[in-house]
């Protein structure tokens, strides 16, 4: 692990000012607090802010206003939130398993954060070049699986089972689609580390491998229950799933978590299929990544706005038979492609990526559309309607 | 070897997102299949029926409205049908126009809320739930014109309607059918093509034809059976013999045929009205009655095709000023008799859209 | 990055300490809770010790392995099998096993901590300080050591491919025969 | 083909995204966000002019912080509450009392041996509406036969007490006079609306149009 070298809010920066009057490992602890309390507000924070968006352009998809009261265009709304949640009262079911309640938020919150640990937001903005950023990424991410079975279990309610039940089911389904889409990014890049993977990106990879970023985003979309995923709460069958028994700051943990998996899922994508930092001159790179973030975020909630939820066992049948054999086309091909158009050093040209691309979208469309009409499309049909005879059986009658 | 499963048992409601008001369903689940119902039902029972006993004719029309709230409308129409063929009352053409014309309104409002409580049922976050509500607050604005209510409308009396339309009604009502099929349109392109809603939709809570009709259902959910019966042209009522319309039927009975022949009915609800529009009569809106009706003794039922199917009122009267007996037939309640034959065998996310597909309004149900 | 330096080695020296308590005093609570279900929490929470032992042997790659597999795989499948059985809370009633178990695992972990504290470990340190490796080999090793995870794919999908697909097929054929076991007939 | 409809569904909302004439018709009671260019507009000045004039309600404005009162759209015909009673015309026949669904009103009287136009007078010791139970359907305007009680037009009569929900007489004489249009003909063509703040004169509600003094001597001396 490196860590970057410049700026005053670099890790050396603020080592040099606590070994000033702290024996040198304690104060490499405390940088280390710093520099995490600094990083996990600011997620919090930008949490805080993702919720007014994401209220405010619901609102609008919806023809709504959104909350527009409190604070310039409503931006305070979400800290109104926090406060009421904190007020209120915070209630534990009198047969739950009352440990396990309790710390079932924190451990769904704490894989989220981690993920921000290797994340390049600029040149040189990143807490940790891990060498195997990708693997740390599915690793971390899928300890949030074992939050909501404990929330669930511990919640003693049929509801809060049953939506743990399919959310489990559903998170360790849409862990191999997603692996495997990151795959197909590793292997052009190289390498393991979001670094180097940013770095390979002179052609943004959403580009080059569509298959690969569609199966990212449908199975990022499952792994953080949004829609048309969203059958771990699925509010209209289950209440609120998991969380069903939660109230007062617990619940705003829950809330905190599950808003802020939109921005790290986004961030990943941008990491991984949209050039990360990688813009043009005079914006800095950082700006590029907000610029990027924003937008995916915006893809989402427009995804979230439009489409309704899909069945949990045609969930899961999508994940094995749909997105599995389409990760599995995506890994294929672009393995094979790696292999004719990687020169000595495992590097690819720009013309090289290009040329993949124009590949890759035809085979994209086509695979899509022939899975699509030719494998799901006979269930579609609608028959024409016949007017059935017993309509006029009293006329028949007279 | 099998594995064993426990079947766990639910209670769905009568506090529940989506079971439209206070209906309570006690689920057997093995996993996530359902493999017993039990409705309980009773939970907004007000006693319309037996109250009404206590009231003057024209007084019930005010209970009338809280029986489906959603279409009062339709309500207010089969219930003063029933009082005129009981006292004898000829209602003015005018006001029969206007009734047709506010119960059509009436049944695109009520289909509007249906089509977009399916969709929130099968979790489109509200979206064309709130498309739907945008276009049935126009109708609702064109009702507080009529009556001065949006919900609780009271606004026919035997013999008539209580008021004429005010001047500004009419260019609304143009304005309104003239935007509205572009609307459905719109919501259509949003929904019916939608592959998720058709592989969520079609084929599941199948109801076949025979079994339609041996339970007795009537409404949007009879046909989509495939069986050609609406009151409009089995049993014409009003005006209806002298317009012109078609009735939607659906291919399969499954939830997605009672959606797209709600859709179709809307559109055939448009076109009566504009029938409506241009020949609407000039004159009196209501018959001279007195406010104490004093009906002959004796029995009649009268019956409309509400937005959920035929509903009719079964009155019976002493010769006082109110009724010996009132009865309605609702068709909600009618409607989810077959819930459980159609529920069985399905997953609970089924349960849901299933149950929303029949569009049930519990004030209805229980009364 | 926490070997550098005597003060660095000290903070790596606690948060060894921290890791291997904790861990450990997780495993024992493995075993002497009678709440399944904490019990298989407390799994999990050694798990992510022992994944935390193998980042500071410098093994990222096993240690996020372990991660992915054992605490996303391994402790759900668990946690599903406890949610199966009867009285997750009151565990399973004692029986005649326990003194024998007893006595194996005192003796096993005897002879562990034996081995361990007696065995001469030849460090790659160790071994370079005594100069029994060559400069250029030295060489070699580190630039290994530095990133493992190329020479790893090296040896799965290149050196050792047959017994890599051996293993996956064995792992299909496990798959296949579950499918049929628990199949409905 | 399939696979294009979820492409639809997407251009269907950003098209309600990007359009706000397709807004809901929805009004943010009580008041309401005004931008620069909207509260300019409102005093009648161009938002540059406005910006120079008042820098700091200019800035306020654009980022959304200034709001104006606003009311909900209705109709004149809106069945409100406080209801618009005229004593000068009420002869306590207490026909809505006996027409209210839910009986909640009750009327106590004694003759008063005064005489009006419109025939014997009673004097009104008691006229309460438990405005808690009532349901707003009206049939009590409907009965009138003197038009003297008519809908009002406000909904904005919270109390925290459920007695205080009953008004009396003494309340309805005080209450201002905007009676709703409700089943009122006769003042629907008259260029008034409840909204308006107007309020409406006892002589001006009737049903007929108010005799001159002439043709109430003549009616007299008929009789």
């Amino acid at each position: 692990m490196d860590f970057s070298e410049t700026g005053i809010l670099s890790f050396h920066g603020i080592y040099g000012i606590f070994a000033l009057f702290l024996p040198g490992w304690l104060a490499y602890a405390v940088t280390c607090g710093v520099l995490a309390f600094i990083v996990i507000n600011a997620m919090v924070m930008s949490t805080a802010l993702y919720t007014w968006f994401e209220r405010r352009m619901i609102g609008r998809f919806q023809a709504r206003l959104g909350p527009n009261r409190w604070g310039p265009f409503g931006l305070l709304q979400p800290f109104a939130d926090v406060i009421k949640l904190i007020v209120k009262e915070d209630t534990t079911p009198s047969t739950a398993d009352k440990i396990v309640f309790a710390i079932s938020p924190v451990i769904l919150f704490a894989p989220t954060v981690l993920t921000i640990a290797i994340i390049p937001f600029g040149e040189n903005t990143f807490l940790g070049r891990l060498n195997i950023g990708v693997l740390f990424l599915i690793g971390v991410t899928s300890v949030n699986t074992i939050a909501v079975l404990a929330a669930g279990w511990a919640s003693r309610n049929k509801y809060a089972m049953l939506g743990s039940m399919r959310g489990v089911a559903m998170l360790c389904s849409y862990e191999v689609p997603m692996a495997l889409a990151i795959t197909g990014v590793v292997l052009i890049a190289n390498s393991l580390s979001l670094y180097d993977v940013v770095q390979a990106q002179s052609v943004p990879f959403l580009i080059v491998q569509p298959l690969g970023f569609l199966v990212f985003m449908a199975a990022a979309s499952a792994e953080m229950s949004r829609t048309p995923f969203d059958q771990i709460e699925a509010e209209s069958e289950l209440g609120a799933g998991y969380h069903t028994e939660y109230s007062g700051m617990k619940f705003a943990i829950f809330q905190l978590a599950e808003f802020m998996a939109p921005i790290v899922t986004s961030i990943l994508a941008v990491v991984l299929f949209f050039g990360g930092t990688r813009g043009f001159d005079p914006i800095p790179g950082q700006l590029w990544f907000v610029i990027k973030v924003v937008l995916v975020l915006f893809g989402l909630l427009w995804i979230r706005a439009t489409w309704p939820r899909l069945r949990i066992d045609q969930i899961m049948g999508f994940a094995w038979k749909g997105l599995f054999a389409l990760a599995i086309l995506n890994i294929f091909v672009i393995a094979i492609e790696v292999m004719l158009f990687q020169d000595g050093e495992g590097n690819i040209t720009t013309r090289g990526m290009w040329t993949m691309a124009a590949v890759n979208w035809v085979i994209t469309i086509a695979a899509i559309a022939i899975m699509v009409n030719v494998l799901g499309g006979k269930k579609l049909e609608r028959p024409t309607p016949k007017p059935s005879p017993l309509a006029n059986m009293y006329a028949e009658a007279d | 070897m099998t594995v064993k499963t426990e079947p766990v048992t639910i209670n769905l409601g009568p506090q529940h997102p989506s079971t439209h008001g206070v209906f309570r369903l006690r689920v057997t689940f093995d996993g996530e299949v359902i493999v017993d119902v039990e409705p309980v039902l009773g939970y907004l029972h007000r006693g319309s029926e037996k109250l009404a006993e206590g009231r003057t004719y024209v007084q019930i029309v005010t209970l009338t409205d809280r029986m489906d709230y959603i279409a009062s409308m339709s309500n207010n129409l089969a219930y003063v049908r029933a009082v005129e063929k009981i006292a004898g009352i000829e209602v003015p053409e005018r006001a029969q126009y206007i009734r047709v014309i506010s119960a059509e309104l009436q049944r695109i409002a009520s289909h509007l809320m249906a089509t977009g409580f399916l969709l929130n049922d099968l979790g489109a976050l509200a979206t064309p739930l709130m498309y739907c509500f945008r276009e049935r607050e126009r109708i609702l604005d064109l009702f507080e014109m009529l009556c001065g209510a949006r919900i609780t409308l009271s606004y026919m009396r035997p013999g008539g309607v209580f008021q004429d339309t005010p001047p500004e009604f009419w260019p609304a009502l143009e304005e309104f059918i003239g935007n509205m099929p572009t609307y459905i349109d719109e919501l259509e392109r949003l929904i019916s093509g939608n592959e998720i809603v058709l592989t969520r939709t079609r084929g599941v809570g199948l109801l076949n034809d025979v079994d339609a009709v041996d339970y007795s259902i009537s409404g949007p959910m009879l046909r989509a059976a495939g069986v050609e019966w609406d009151l409009r042209k089995a049993d014409p009522y009003e005006i209806y013999d002298r317009l012109d319309f078609d009735i939607p039927i659906g291919a399969l009975g499954d939830t997605f045929d009672r959606y797209i022949v709600r859709i179709q009915e809307m559109r055939e609800s448009i076109r009566i009205i504009r029938q409506c529009i241009d020949a609407t009569p000039s004159g009196p809106i209501r018959a001279e009655t007195p406010f104490f009706i004093r009906p002959p003794e004796g029995d009649a039922y009268a019956a409309v095709e509400s937005p959920k199917g035929e509903l009719g009122f079964y009155l019976v009267s002493d010769g006082g000023i109110s009724p010996y007996r009132c009865h309605v037939r609702a068709p909600s309640f009618i409607n989810i008799t077959p819930l459980r034959e159609m529920l069985l065998g399905w997953k609970m996310s089924d349960l849901i859209i299933i149950f929303g597909s029949i569009d049930i309004v519990l004030g209805e149900v229980d009364r | 990055m926490l070997g550098q330096g005597t003060e660095a080695s000290l903070l790596a020296d606690i948060v060894f300490w921290v890791i291997a308590v904790s861990s450990i005093i997780a495993a024992l609570a493995v075993v002497l809770l009678k709440d399944l279900f904490r019990a298989a929490l407390f799994l999990i929470v050694s798990f992510l010790g022992v994944a935390g032992m193998f980042v500071l042997l410098r093994a990222e790659f096993l240690a996020v392995v372990q991660v992915l597999v054992y605490v996303g795989a391994i402790s759900v499948l668990i946690i599903f099998a406890i949610l199966m059985t009867r009285d997750v809370e009151e565990g399973s009633p004692a029986n005649k096993f326990r003194l024998p178990m007893a006595i194996f695992s005192a003796l096993f972990a005897a002879v562990a901590i034996y081995v361990a504290v007696s065995t001469n470990w030849n460090t790659l340190e160790l071994a370079i300080a005594s100069g029994a490796i060559a400069e250029e080999t030295t060489a070699k090793i580190t630039e290994v050591y530095s990133n493992t995870i190329p020479w790893i794919g090296r040896l799965l999908l290149r050196d050792f491919v047959l017994a890599f697909e051996v293993a996956s097929v064995v792992l299909l054929a496990a798959l296949i025969g579950a499918l049929a076991l628990i199949r409905e007939r | 083909m399939y696979g294009t409809g979820l492409l639809k569904g997407l251009s269907i909302t950003m098209k309600n995204l990007v359009k706000p004439g397709r807004m809901f018709t929805l009004n943010q009671y009580p008041d309401r966000k005004i931008g620069l260019i909207g509260l300019a507009k409102m005093q009648n000045t161009n938002a540059l002019a406005f910006a120079v004039k008042k820098p700091g309600t200019a800035v306020k404005a654009l980022v959304g912080m200034v709001s104006v009162p606003d009311r909900m759209p209705q109709h004149g015909r809106f069945r409100g509450e406080e209801f618009s009673w005229y004593e000068q015309r009420c002869t306590g026949c207490a026909s809505c009392a006996k027409y209210c669904p839910l009986g909640i009103i009750r009327i106590v009287t004694h003759p008063s041996e005064q005489q009006i136009p419109e025939g014997d007078k009673y004097f009104i010791d008691v006229f309460d509406i438990d405005i808690g139970r009532c349901m707003f359907c009206g049939l009590c305007v409907e009965a009138c036969p003197y038009d003297a009680l008519h809908m009002g037009s406000g909904f904005e009569e919270g109390k925290y007490r459920r007695h205080d929900l009953v008004i009396n007489k003494q309340m309805l004489n005080e209450s201002p006079k905007r009676p709703s249009l409700w089943f009122r003909p006769q003042i629907e063509g008259k260029d008034y609306h409840p909204h308006s703040h107007e309020e409406i004169e006892w002589q001006n509600a009737g049903r007929h149009e108010r005799p001159t003094v002439e043709q109430q001597q003549e009616r007299w001396t008929e009789r």
